[in-house]
C-alpha cells in the first residue's frame, strides 16, 4: 500500500492532504483552490476533507494573496498559498520581496513567517503568453527566501511536506510539465530535506547539473551519451537556495567537467550562479570551461514555438561534446 | 444622498430597455437605440454566436490551443465595439475576441494568441484594438495612458476598456481607475461581470452592492446595465462614450451577464456550479430576445435575417478554412521582434538556432 | 439611495463632536467619549505631541536618520491606540510612532528604525503591534490576515491598520480592503488622510468625494471624522471596533487632518506648499480645542495638567537619553536572523566579515 | 559654458531638460517629480519650465504608473517615469516584466514602447530599509529590457539621453550614492552607446569589472594597488544589457585575471553573470578563477550598519590579491 503509481500531481495533492492532517494550522488558499482543486488539480478533495476554513478560495489578487498569508502566519498558520501560474506571482512580487523575504531578517527573529508559496512553472504544455515562465531566478536573487523546485514524484511529496514544516517561508517552484508524470514511489520513505542536492546519476566523465523540469532531459541527455560511450554524472539540485556547494562541487571535481541544464533565460540567472560558483570553487579540477544549456534570452515563445527555446537531449550532447575533450 | 453621490452612484436596478421576453422597457435616462442601430447589432450579434461556437468545434479539433468563449456575452462583446468611433481605441482581454472582430480585426489574426502561432496576431494600429491582455487587469492603466495621451495631443478619442468580475479584485483596477479620474482620462471601463472568474463566484470575488459602485471610491460615475440586452447596452455605453468624449472624465460600466459555459475548454465547470444554475441564463440571451423584440416590431424581414446568416457563415467558414492548415511559423521570430535592433547576444543565440536546425535537416 | 447604500456611505460632514473652538456639538450617531477617556487622550496627546517635537529635535541633532513627524496629527495617532484592547493588533506606518508608544511600546525600541540600528526594534508579539512598514499600503493584507487567522481561531481579536491618503492609491489598499469585506475581517482600515503625500496633494491623489467613499466599492461601511477632534475619532474608531468585533466585517474610517509640517526632516514643504494654506490648520489643533473643552467642563485640574506634563517631560527625557549615546551595533546580526538556522552560505559570508574585521583590528 | 563642474544629479536633470526641449514628445511623471522636484531633485524645474502636462505628479501607485507609461509610449509619447526608490519599483513588477519587456515582442515589432524607467538605486546614504536595495539583476534577468546605469557624471547625462532616445524601454538605474559626486564636464561631448562598456583605466595585471556605483570605488582601489604596485585595468559597463562581451573579454584576456565588484548581493545575480560569461569565453587565459566582490546574501542593512555590505577598496583588494599570483 505505501507503494504506488501515481503522478507529480497527485503527490502534491498528498503532501497537502497529509500536511493539514498533521497539521491543524496548515491552511491553503489562491485561485481556483476551493471546489475546482485548482487549475491542475493540486488542490482536488482538500475543501471538501476539511472544510472552507482551511482551504478557500480567494478574490483574484495574487499580492493580497501573499499579503494575507503574510499576516496569517504572523498570527500562528502556516498558510500555503498558488500562485496560479509563474507570470501571475509577479503582481505579488513587492510583497514577496519586501515582506516575506524580510520580515524574520526584520524582527530579529521575533516574527517568523512560516508559509509556502506554490509556483507552477516553466514551459512544455503548450500554455499561451505568460504561462510557461520560469521565474525561480528572481527568488533566487532574493536574499531571505528559500527556493526548491521537485524533480522527481516522490521529491514533489517530500519537499513539499519539508517546506510547510519549514519555520521560514519557502518558494515552492513546480514543474508544470512534469505534472502527469508517473512513478512508482513509496511516499513514507524519507527524502533528504532542503538544501541537499542528489546525485541522480554516477559517471566519470562530466556532471550535468539540473534542477526542476530540466533534471529528467539531463537524465536523458546521459543515457543517450553513455549509449555512446560518455559517462555523465547527473545532479538534480532540489534545493536552489540554499544551494548544495558541497554535492555538487564533489561531482564536478571528480569529473573535471560541467554542462549546467536550465529551463530559464540564462542571462543573471540561477545557471549564471552556478556556473560561476562551481568555477570559483572548482577552477583548477576543470578540464574546459562549465557551460550552460538554457532558454534563449527572449519571451518565452507561443506554443508553436516553444519546443525551440526549451532544453534538448541533443543540446546537451552538444554541449557536453564541446567541453574540450581533445585537451584532457 | 448628496448631488455628487447622486451623481455617482448606479441606478438602483441595471439598466434593461428591452427585456428577457423581448419586451421594450421605458426608462427615464435612457433611450432606445435606432432600428438601425439594432439591426446592425443584431447581424453582429448573430454573427458573434458563430464565431463562439465555431471557435470552440475547432478548439476540439484540435485547431486552437485554447479558446475563453463568450457564447451568452455577445451583446457585451458587439455592443463595446459599435459605441465606438474609428479613432477611438478597444481594450480587449482573452475573452473578447468576438469585440476584436465586431471592430473590424480580421478573424484569423485575431485567433493568433488562442491558436498559438505567435502571442498577438493582429496589427494594434490598423483598427486601434490593443493585443488582448492575459495577465488580469493589466491593460487598464494601458488603457489610461492612451487615453492621457490622446488628452494631451488634444484628440477626442476615447478609450473603451474590458474587464472581467475577477480582474476587479486586481490592484491594477484600483490604479487604473485612480489614474483616470485623477487625469480625467476619456475611458469607459466596461466590466463584464459574468458571474464567474474560472470557478469563483461573484459572491467570494466582491461584497460590494454591485461592482458599478466601485466608480464613487474614484470620482467615477458608475452604471450598470443588463449584459444580456444589446439595447440596454448600447444606450448606456453609448452615452458613457459620448460623456467621456465631451470631457466628462472616466466612466464605470457594469454588465450584469452569465458565462454559460466553462471558463475555457480546457475548464470543468461541473466541478463548482450545477447546471440549476446555469439554465435560466438560456432564456435570458441575447440574441433570443432582440429576435423577439425586432420580429415584434416586423423589422426582422427575411432579407435582414438572411444577410446576417450570411455573414454568420461566411465568418465560421473562414475560421475553418484560416484555422485548419497548421499555421507556418519561423524560428527566426523568436529573436526578430524583441529589439528595434537586435543585441550581439540574440543575434549569437539566433545563428545558434540557426546552425542547429540547418545541422538537423541536414 | 437604497438601505445598502445609506448603511455604506460615509456622513454628510466628517464628524465632530468638539469643534475647532472647543465647543461640543451634538451628534445623532455619536456621543461624547466619558471624561475618563478625554482626560486619559488629553495626557497621551501631550505626551505625543512632546515626542514629536523631542524626535524632530533629535534629526537635527543628528540621532535619528530621519523622522516622519505626526505633528498635529496627534489625535489620530491616541485615538487609533486608545480604542483597541490588550489582544487587538496594530499595523502602523513609519509615520505613526506615537500611535504605537501610545500602545505601550517603549520609545526608543520604537525609533530603532528611523535611528537606523535595525529595522524594527520592538518585538510585535509583546504589544500586538506590527512592525512599522515602509512600503505604502503593504501592511494593510498583512492586518486582514492577522484578523482573518484569529476568526478562523475563534479569537475575538480587532486589528487596526493605519495608511495614508497617498496609500490608498496603491493596489494593495485595494486588494486589502477586499479580501477583508469577502472574509468578513475584523480590520478596521484608518486612513489618516492628511492632505499630502510627500508634495502631492490630495486633489492630484483622488477625485472621490471622500475617501471614506472608497468603502462601498468593497461593500465596507465607510465614516469620516474630524481628525483633529480626539472626542469623535473616539467615537467613530471606537464604535468601527465594537462593530468589527462584533462580527459585522471590516470598516473604513477617514480622518480629515493635516500634516503640519514637512514630510520629513530632509523635505522642504515651501517647493510645494504656501504658509497661507498650514495656518489656518494651526488654529485647529487637537490639543488646543481639547484643552478649551475640558477647561470649560472644568476637568483641567492643575493635577490632570501636572501628570500630563510629567508624562511628557518624562518621554522627551527618555528620547534624549535613550538616543543620545550612539547605538551598540554588532556586525554579525546582519546574519543572524535571515533564516532560523544558518545556511551554508550565509555561514560562510558570516565567516568572511568576521575574519575581515578581526584582521582590521589587528 | 560647454565645460562645467556639475552633480550627477544635476546632469539628469540636464538631460531630461535638453530631452523635453529636443522633443515634444517626451514627458516625465511620477510621485514628487512636479513642484518639488522629485526628492532627489533630478526633475527639479521641469514642471515650471515645460508645464503640468510634460511634467507631472501622478497618485501614489508604481504599477499604475508604467502601465500609463505603457499606454502613452503607444499613443506616440516618449514617457520617461521615476520610481521614488529601487525597493518602490516592486509594485510595478508585473507591468515591466509582462508588459514592457514583451510589447514589442508580441505584437512582432508594431508596438514599439520607448520609455524609460528611472530607479535611483543602491546604498551608501544611510537610507532605512526598502531604500538601498540594487534591483538591477532582476531587471537584468527579463528579455525585451534593455538596463544601464552611469558611473560618471558625463555618462549620467550621455546615457540618458540615449535611453530616451532609444527605440525601446529603457530601465535606467541611478546609483543614487553618486548623485552628488561632481565633476568637470563638457555635455556637448559625445558619450559611447547603449551596449558599450568603457575602459576607465588601464593596467596588465588584472581587470576589475564593474558598473554603476561600484565603479569609483573599483577605480579607488586601483589607485591603491597601482601605489602597491599592481597594475589594474577598470572596466565600466554601463551597460549591462546588452552586455559588451567584446571590451570585458579583450580587457580579460590580455590580463589574465579578473575580479567583477557589484554593490547588489551575489547570489543569481548580474555579477554571476559576468563570472559566469567571461569564464566561457575567457577559460583558457585565466591564470585564475574569476573572483567577486559583491554584497553578502542578506536584506540591506539598516543605515549603522551598511558600510559592511558595501563592497570596499579593502575587499576589492583582497579578493586581486587572491587571484592565485603564485601559480603565474
Ligand atoms: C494576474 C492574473 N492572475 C491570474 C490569472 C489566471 N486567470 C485567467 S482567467 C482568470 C479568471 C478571470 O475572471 P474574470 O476577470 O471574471 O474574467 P472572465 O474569465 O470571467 O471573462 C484567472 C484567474 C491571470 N490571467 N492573470
Ligand atoms: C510603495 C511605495 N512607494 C513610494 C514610497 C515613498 N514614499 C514614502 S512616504 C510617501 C508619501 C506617503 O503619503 P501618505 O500615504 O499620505 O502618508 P503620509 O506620509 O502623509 O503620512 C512616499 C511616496 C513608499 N514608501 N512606498
Ligand atoms: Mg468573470
Ligand atoms: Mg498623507
Amino acid at each position: 500500500m505505501t507503494h504506488m503509481k501515481i503522478s507529480m500531481a497527485q503527490a502534491l495533492n498528498q503532501a497537502l492532504r497529509d500536511a493539514m492532517q498533521a497539521d491543524d494550522s496548515v491552511v491553503m488558499f489562491g485561485e481556483d483552490v476551493g471546489a475546482l482543486g485548482g487549475v491542475f488539480r493540486i488542490t482536488d478533495g482538500l475543501t471538501a476533507e476539511f472544510g472552507e476554513n482551511r482551504c478557500f478560495d480567494t478574490p483574484l489578487a495574487e499580492a493580497g494573496i501573499v499579503g494575507v498569508a503574510v499576516g496569517m502566519a504572523m498570527n500562528g498558520m502556516r498558510p500555503v498559498v498558488e500562485m496560479q501560474f509563474d507570470a501571475f506571482g509577479y503582481p505579488a512580487f513587492e510583497q514577496v520581496v519586501s515582506h516575506v523575504a524580510k520580515m524574520r531578517n526584520r524582527t530579529r527573529g521575533r516574527v517568523a513567517l512560516p508559509m509556502v508559496i506554490r509556483i507552477p512553472y516553466g514551459g512544455g504544455i503548450g500554455g499561451v503568453e505568460h504561462h510557461s515562465d520560469s521565474s525561480e531566478s528572481y527568488y533566487a536573487h532574493t536574499p531571505g527566501l528559500t527556493v526548491v523546485t521537485p524533480a522527481t514524484v516522490a521529491d514533489a511529496y517530500g519537499l513539499l511536506r519539508k517546506a510547510i514544516e519549514f519555520p521560514d517561508p519557502v518558494v515552492f517552484m513546480e514543474p508544470k510539465k512534469l505534472y502527469w508524470a508517473k512513478e512508482e514511489v513509496d511516499l513514507t520513505e524519507e527524502q533528504p530535506g532542503i538544501g541537499t542536492a542528489v546525485v541522480r546519476r554516477e559517471g566519470a566523465d562530466a556532471t550535468l547539473i539540473a534542477y526542476g523540469p530540466a533534471v529528467p532531459v539531463a537524465l536523458e541527455a546521459a543515457e543517450v551519451a553513455a549509449a555512446e560511450g560518455r559517462q555523465l554524472t547527473v545532479v538534480d539540485l532540489r534545493s536552489v537556495v540554499p544551494f548544495d556547494d558541497e554535492t555538487v562541487c564533489a561531482a564536478v571535481r571528480r569529473t573535471g567537467r560541467a554542462v549546467v541544464v536550465a529551463e530559464a533565460t540564462g542571462f543573471a540567472s540561477v545557471s549564471s550562479e552556478i556556473v560561476a560558483r562551481v568555477t570559483e570553487k572548482c577552477f583548477h579540477s576543470l578540464a574546459a570551461p562549465v557551460r550552460r544549456v538554457t532558454a534563449f534570452d527572449i519571451p518565452f515563445p507561443p506554443p508553436k514555438l516553444e519546443k525551440y527555446q526549451l532544453p534538448s537531449v541533443d543540446r546537451i550532447l552538444d554541449a557536453v561534446d564541446d567541453l574540450q575533450w581533445e585537451d584532457s | 444622498m448628496t448631488t455628487v453621490e447622486e451623481r455617482l452612484l448606479p441606478s438602483a436596478e441595471p439598466v434593461c430597455l428591452i427585456d428577457q421576453n423581448g419586451v421594450p422597457r421605458d426608462h427615464s435616462s435612457y433611450r432606445l437605440p435606432t432600428k438601425a442601430a439594432l439591426l446592425d447589432g443584431y447581424a453582429q450579434l448573430v454573427r458573434g454566436r458563430r464565431f463562439n461556437d465555431q471557435a470552440s468545434a475547432l478548439v476540439r479539433q484540435g485547431r486552437l490551443a485554447v479558446y475563453p468563449s463568450s457564447f451568452g456575452q455577445e451583446a457585451c462583446q458587439v455592443a463595446a465595439s459599435m459605441v465606438l468611433r474609428e479613432g477611438d481605441w478597444l481594450f480587449p482581454t482573452y475573452r473578447d475576441s468576438v469585440s476584436i472582430v465586431s471592430r473590424g480585426v480580421d478573424p484569423i489574426e485575431t485567433l493568433t494568441l488562442l491558436r498559438g502561432d505567435w502571442h498577438s496576431g493582429y496589427d494594434p494600429y490598423e483598427h486601434k484594438v490593443a493585443p488582448q491582455s492575459t495577465p488580469l487587469a493589466t491593460q487598464l492603466p494601458h488603457a489610461v495612458g492612451v487615453a492621457h495621451a490622446a488628452r494631451l495631443k488634444g484628440e477626442d478619442t476615447v478609450v473603451m476598456a474590458l474587464v472581467g468580475d475577477g480582474g476587479t479584485s486586481e490592484g491594477d483596477f484600483h490604479e487604473a481607475l485612480n489614474f483616470a479620474a485623477v487625469f480625467h482620462a476619456p475611458v469607459v471601463f466596461f466590466v463584464q461581470n459574468n458571474e464567474y472568474a474560472i470557478s469563483v463566484p461573484l459572491a467570494k470575488q466582491s461584497a460590494a452592492p454591485s461592482l458599478a459602485h466601485k466608480g464613487i471610491g474614484y470620482g467615477v460615475p458608475g452604471e450598470r446595465a443588463d449584459g444580456n440586452d444589446l439595447a440596454g447596452l448600447l444606450a448606456v455605453l453609448g452615452q458613457a462614450v459620448e460623456k467621456a468624449r465631451a470631457g466628462e472624465g472616466p466612466q464605470l460600466i457594469e454588465a450584469h451577464t452569465y458565462r454559460v459555459q466553462a471558463h475555457t475548454n480546457a475548464d470543468d465547470a461541473t466541478r463548482y456550479r450545477e447546471d440549476d444554475e446555469v439554465t435560466p441564463w438560456l432564456d435570458r440571451d441575447p440574441i433570443q430576445r432582440l429576435t423577439t423584440y425586432l420580429e415584434h416590431e416586423g423589422w426582422l424581414s427575411s432579407e435582414v435575417k438572411e444577410n446576417a446568416e450570411a455573414q454568420a457563415v461566411q465568418v465560421s467558414a473562414q475560421l475553418r478554412e484560416g484555422l485548419m492548415p497548421e499555421p507556418e511559423v519561423d524560428p527566426a521570430d523568436l529573436f526578430a521582434y524583441l529589439y528595434a535592433e537586435q543585441t550581439q547576444q540574440t543575434r549569437e543565440q539566433a545563428a545558434f538556432l540557426r546552425d542547429e536546425l540547418a545541422r538537423e535537416e541536414a
